[in-house]
């Protein structure tokens, strides 16, 4: 079949790309081949908008071992223990068929952890949907939690924590993000890159059928009416094989046979087999008559773009095809030498004993085009000037109770409690805290992590937003006592052509960038998902944070569960009362403008270590980072929580107390610490300069504030618990 | 005393299993389940998880496995079974066990504390445990046990019923019922007392950093029984 | 040839499925259905080419593994 | 009355349930089976006496909840 201009530019690729195509080749392309150069070339594959900035990233520390360019990131935990971990988008699939969508996702994401050679020990997930009252909302959630349980808990990960998130800004284009973080010992990481000629390539798995052809185009395609025309390329996910797969490329890690592996992702064969010949510098043959088909008469146009799930391509020793295909057979996994290495640098495939591609490796991958796009930068909106009369008919309580009860802040069991959080019998902290936690199965370390994002404070202003979310996953981490370790991202954003778009995604980029240069905390992986945005109206700019720290002592992790009554309760850091951009100004006053609350990095670091100072001396008895809502919404889920109450002392200074109470100021803790050692750290804090304040005191069953009715810690509970349930009953 | 713990493809709570027993005391050893026969052991488990990916139905496809006939063997010979979770799915549809697990009441799948309460304590399970009520951990998608009138009356009355939901004073009734099982039903055994299938996994509650630690007094009366 | 065949539950026995959809479906105004119950369909591709004898064999499948005799009965199509 | 409807996955979509079933079927010695694909089966009762209205109606589920049309079909007996 002739290629021409018009099936090229069906392909997604653009008439320059076409051309700079014939021109490499000096010919046409063939239709397999244009498929292959439309899939390597796509946004997705090739990050041709994003290269130019993820370059810049921080991504150096004593503690990475791997950082972007492989399957995922890789830390050094101590004692040959090492972290896998990785954060990967599937919005475009799970907006169409949510419960598939969402489900392939988590499994993606599990092949890259599992390919290194590490077993998965945790999932966690972010979610971002519509506004609650749109008529698509409730359906997408249900299938997307649906989707996300019925494959990690088919496979038997836990999941340990996530974040969901409503905004009408996601309508059109729902975000599902999913991480998984692996455990390897250190000398046994398996990597990617394909070494020595002639060496055998070994398709495993799930057999290939026509599902998700053109997927990796879609996820890089804007959303329009014909949307339920692409719905056939939907992928089926099977969790079922997939956890024979992972014990299977398990098992044969033991041994010493593998060269190389890479799991079959977004376009499939055809990406998996250019990225190891790539990263080898070497030449790759296949013959698709090899490749196990589900279905009949397959083409090669269709073998190569198929992103059937549950598949991987090794690279083998010579000689241990026999090992090897004895493991895959025990767990009933196809096993199929289709090709083998060689040093000719191109990808050569042959189909009925005809040639039918002949591509210079280097052409698919160096080649490929990459795009300094334009941009533009996002001024600081002025900052709002509330009126005192704006409060003066607001009741705290009533505030208070509405915040606890809305969308973005309740409690989100609903949705957890259908996600197994237990299994692995290593889960000491579910999800609901500040970050989930697993021990290292058999010493004495845990991991925790936390998944995080901040649209609002990056559409108002991407630069500040982008270092808040940074800051929030240090935070998080913190709070259950661990040390930050490493951060991946998933940066979710709308059309990259679009010049206010790409500088959102610029700025929020370098803000990520300088906050974890500052606190050392270092991006080892991530993702980049644009083109969010359906009949011209694109997301707020949503880039995702996954962090994970290190607790080397697992029993001494910290709960933000109120502990104990008469102990004392210190807030960290400054309160100014920033109420732009917050919960508040939302929910209450119905302001959406100003600018997000500046982020002060020293004062970040400070404070952050210095809690950790106070724990190391066991002072700490329950901790929470200050967030959303807030001072008073932060104490009221700690006492909720624990089951107590506080009696708030007096303000000091002549604040507004809705400013002091729901203010959201950056680099802030609540801490308890029992009498005894409130000198000790209120020394502490004054040695490292960190301001603070002290709260109150715990007490039984209620929050008292001064001037202010008693609010009860059950009503409380109730407000904060069931505005999901009712939402998905009703 | 030995234990063999019986993998098939897709269990996931193997390992879990194998650490409780081994903490506990048991020497114990994973058994694939195409294996002509089961090593020699006292108690032998099947543990919770996916087997067959809960295709066609939890349970079904595991239950045409190979080693099910070396099981019920086993069973015969008075010797103890012990199914968790897809483990009481292949229990039951083995036969081994009345009755069959359902979806779910509400179509969710429930991963959370539970409560029960020991119904019949006089089996090697729950004989000596002192305590009436213990807090338990579910995580499941099918556990809304049903059987035919008949067969209830049957097994009520062979004192089948192991363990039923119920809250933290030991009151079963349907708002304690997590998944919409007849009687509150979480637990079965046989009639001859020496096959328990449970919903609820013991072997996620043997430390205090866990969700509990009731589950070690599960394991340790099973142990306690072989001393 | 193809053989289908149809797993439903017993009369009398609980369907959760059944019941969930039903009440679904009425929730969205189907004010007309009185009652769902779900079950399960097979379409199964033998190597017999006598169709009585294709059957016989779905019919051997139903008994020994599709269709669990204690709650479920089976039909072939 | 009674209509009886039929989900099943699009040509092409993977079955995963069906894969499972099939390769149990062969290792339980029937050999004959060469592929088996799994649907739903529904009984649904209507308040309905009219078979052609009847039948519209529960089109009218399938469309709108019984079948997910992203990659399933369905078919009214
Ligand atoms: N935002 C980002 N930050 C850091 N690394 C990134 C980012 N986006 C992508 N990468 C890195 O680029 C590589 C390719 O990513 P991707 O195509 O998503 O992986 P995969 O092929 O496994 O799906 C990975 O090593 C990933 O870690
Ligand atoms: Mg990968």
């Amino acid at each position: 079949m002739v290629v021409n201009e018009k099936i090229a530019i069906e392909h997604g690729l653009k008439k320059e790309e076409f051309e700079k195509i014939c021109n490499l080749l000096k010919r046409n392309p063939n239709i397999t081949e244009l498929a292959i150069f439309s899939a390597m070339w796509n946004e997705h594959c090739s990050y041709k908008s994003s290269k130019v900035h993820l370059k810049t990233l921080n991504s150096k520390s004593k503690k990475v071992i791997q950082g972007p360019g492989e399957n995922a990131g890789v830390v050094d935990i101590g004692d040959d223990d090492a972290i896998v971990f990785k954060i990967e988008s599937h919005n475009h699939p799970s907006f169409i068929e949510p419960y598939q969508g969402a489900a392939t996702g988590v499994g993606g994401i599990m092949r890259d952890i599992f390919t290194m050679g590490a077993r998965p020990i945790a999932n966690l997930n972010s979610l971002h949907f519509g506004s609650p009252q749109h008529k698509k909302t409730k359906n997408l959630l249900r299938g997307v939690v649906q989707g996300i349980g019925g494959y990690s808990n088919c496979i038997g990960v836990p999941t340990i924590a996530g974040q969901t998130c409503f905004d009408e800004s996601y309508n059109g284009n729902i975000l599902v993000n999913a991480m998984t973080i692996g455990l390897v010992n250190k000398n046994k990481i398996f990597y990617s890159k394909a070494v020595g000629i002639n060496k055998p390539v070994i398709y495993v798995g799930s057999k290939t059928g026509r599902d998700g052809i053109h997927g990796a185009s879609m996820a890089s395609a804007i959303f329009d009416e014909k949307i339920e025309e692409k719905k056939p390329t939907v992928q089926v996910g099977d969790p079922f094989t997939e956890k024979l797969l992972l014990e299977a490329c398990l098992e044969l890690m033991v041994g010493k046979s593998i060269i190389a592996i890479q799991d079959m992702g977004a376009a499939g064969l055809t990406s998996s087999s250019v990225e190891m010949a790539s990263k080898g510098k070497l030449g790759i043959e296949l013959n698709l008559n090899k490749v196990p088909c589900r279905e009949e008469n397959m083409s090669p146009y269709e073998i190569m773009l198929s992103e059937s799930q549950e598949r991987m391509l090794i690279i083998l020793e010579n000689g241990k095809e026999k090992e090897a295909k004895k493991i895959f057979d025990k767990w009933n996994l196809d096993f199929e030498i289709i090709g083998k290495t060689n040093d000719s640098k191109k990808i050569e495939i042959y189909f009925n004993n005809e040639k039918t591609v002949d591509i210079p490796i280097d052409f698919l991958s160096e080649s490929a085009p990459q795009y300094d796009r334009k941009w533009k930068k996002t001024k600081l909106p002025q900052k709002i000037k509330f009126k005192k009369d704006e409060f003066k008919s607001l009741k705290i309580n009533d505030c208070l109770k509405k915040i606890l009860s809305s969308p973005n802040i309740c409690e989100k069991r609903w949705i957890w409690e259908q996600y197994d959080h237990t299994i692995m019998g290593d889960t000491i902290q579910k999800p609901g805290g500040d970050a989930g936690v697993v021990r290292v199965h058999g010493s004495k370390k845990a991991i925790a992590a936390s998944v995080d994002s901040s649209a609002n404070y990056c559409y108002s202003h991407p630069l500040t937003g982008g270092k808040q979310v940074v800051c929030e996953s240090w935070r998080n981490l913190i709070s259950v006592g661990s040390e930050p370790i490493a951060i991946t991202n998933c940066l979710n954003f709308g059309n990259p052509e679009k010049e206010k778009n790409m500088g959102e995604f610029v700025e929020c980029l370098e803000g990520i960038n300088d906050a974890s240069k500052y606190l050392e905390f270092p991006i080892v992986s991530g993702n980049v998902s644009f083109y969010n945005e359906t009949k011209d109206k694109g997301i707020k700019p949503t880039p995702t944070i996954g962090g994970i720290g290190l607790i080397k002592e697992y029993e001494k992790m910290i709960t933000m569960d109120i502990k104990k009554i008469n102990n004392h309760v210190i807030v960290l850091g400054k309160t100014d009362g920033h109420l732009d951009q917050s919960i508040f100004a939302k929910e209450i006053l119905g302001e959406k403008k100003g600018p997000p609350p500046e982020v002060n990095l020293f004062n970040e670091k400070n404070i952050g270590q210095t809690l950790l100072k106070l724990h190391k001396n066991n002072f700490i008895e329950s901790a929470h980072d200050v967030s959303l809502g807030g001072i008073i919404v932060a104490i009221s889920k700690m006492c909720i929580k624990g089951n107590k109450g506080i009696k708030i002392g007096k303000l000091k200074n002549l604040m507004n107390k809705f400013e002091f109470f729901f203010g959201e100021d950056q680099a802030r803790y609540i801490i308890e610490v029992k009498e005894e050692n409130l000198d000790k750290v209120q020394d502490i804090l004054n040695q490292n300069s960190v301001h603070y304040d002290k709260l109150g005191i715990i007490m039984k069953n209620y929050i008292e504030i001064e001037n202010e009715p008693k609010l009860s810690i059950d009503e409380l509970k109730n407000y904060n618990n069931n505005w999901i349930k009712n939402y998905m009953v009703n | 005393m030995k234990s063999s713990v019986i993998i098939f493809p897709g269990s996931n709570c193997d390992r879990d299993m194998d650490v409780a027993l081994k903490k506990f005391g048991f020497k114990n050893q994973m058994v694939w389940h195409n294996e002509p026969e089961i090593p020699k052991s006292d108690l032998i488990v099947l543990p919770g998880g996916f087997s067959y990916g809960d295709y066609l139905r939890c349970g079904s496809i595991a239950g045409k496995s190979k080693i099910i006939n070396s099981l019920i063997d086993f069973v015969k010979s008075g010797r103890l079974v012990l199914g968790i979770c897809n483990g009481f799915q292949i229990l039951t549809e083995t036969g081994l066990l009345p009755g069959v697990l359902q979806r779910n009441k509400n179509l969710e799948f429930i991963c959370k504390n539970v409560f029960i309460k020991i119904n019949n304590n006089s089996n090697s399970f729950f004989n000596n445990i002192k305590k009436n009520v213990l807090k338990l951990h579910i995580a499941h998608n099918e556990g809304n046990y049903f059987c035919s009138n008949d067969e209830l009356k049957t097994i009520e009355d062979n004192n089948q019923i192991a363990i039923t939901y119920c809250n933290s004073e030991g009151l079963s009734n349907e708002e304690n019922n997590p998944n919409g099982a007849i009687k509150n039903i979480a637990g079965v055994l046989n009639k001859e007392k020496n096959v328990l299938g449970m919903m609820p996994h013991p072997e996620r509650m043997i430390d205090k950093y866990l969700s509990g630690d009731d589950g070690s007094i599960f394991f340790e009366n099973i142990l306690g029984n072989f001393k | 040839m193809k053989i289908k065949a149809i797993v439903t539950l017993k009369e009398g026995v609980l369907d959760p499925q059944g019941k969930a959809i039903q009440q679904t479906l009425s929730s969205m105004s189907f004010s007309e259905v009185k009652k769902v119950r779900q079950g399960k369909y097979f379409d199964i591709e033998v190597n017999i080419e006598d169709e009585k004898k294709a059957k016989a064999k779905v019919e051997e499948m139903c008994e020994k593994l599709l269709a669990n005799l204690v709650i479920e009965d089976y039909k072939i199509l």
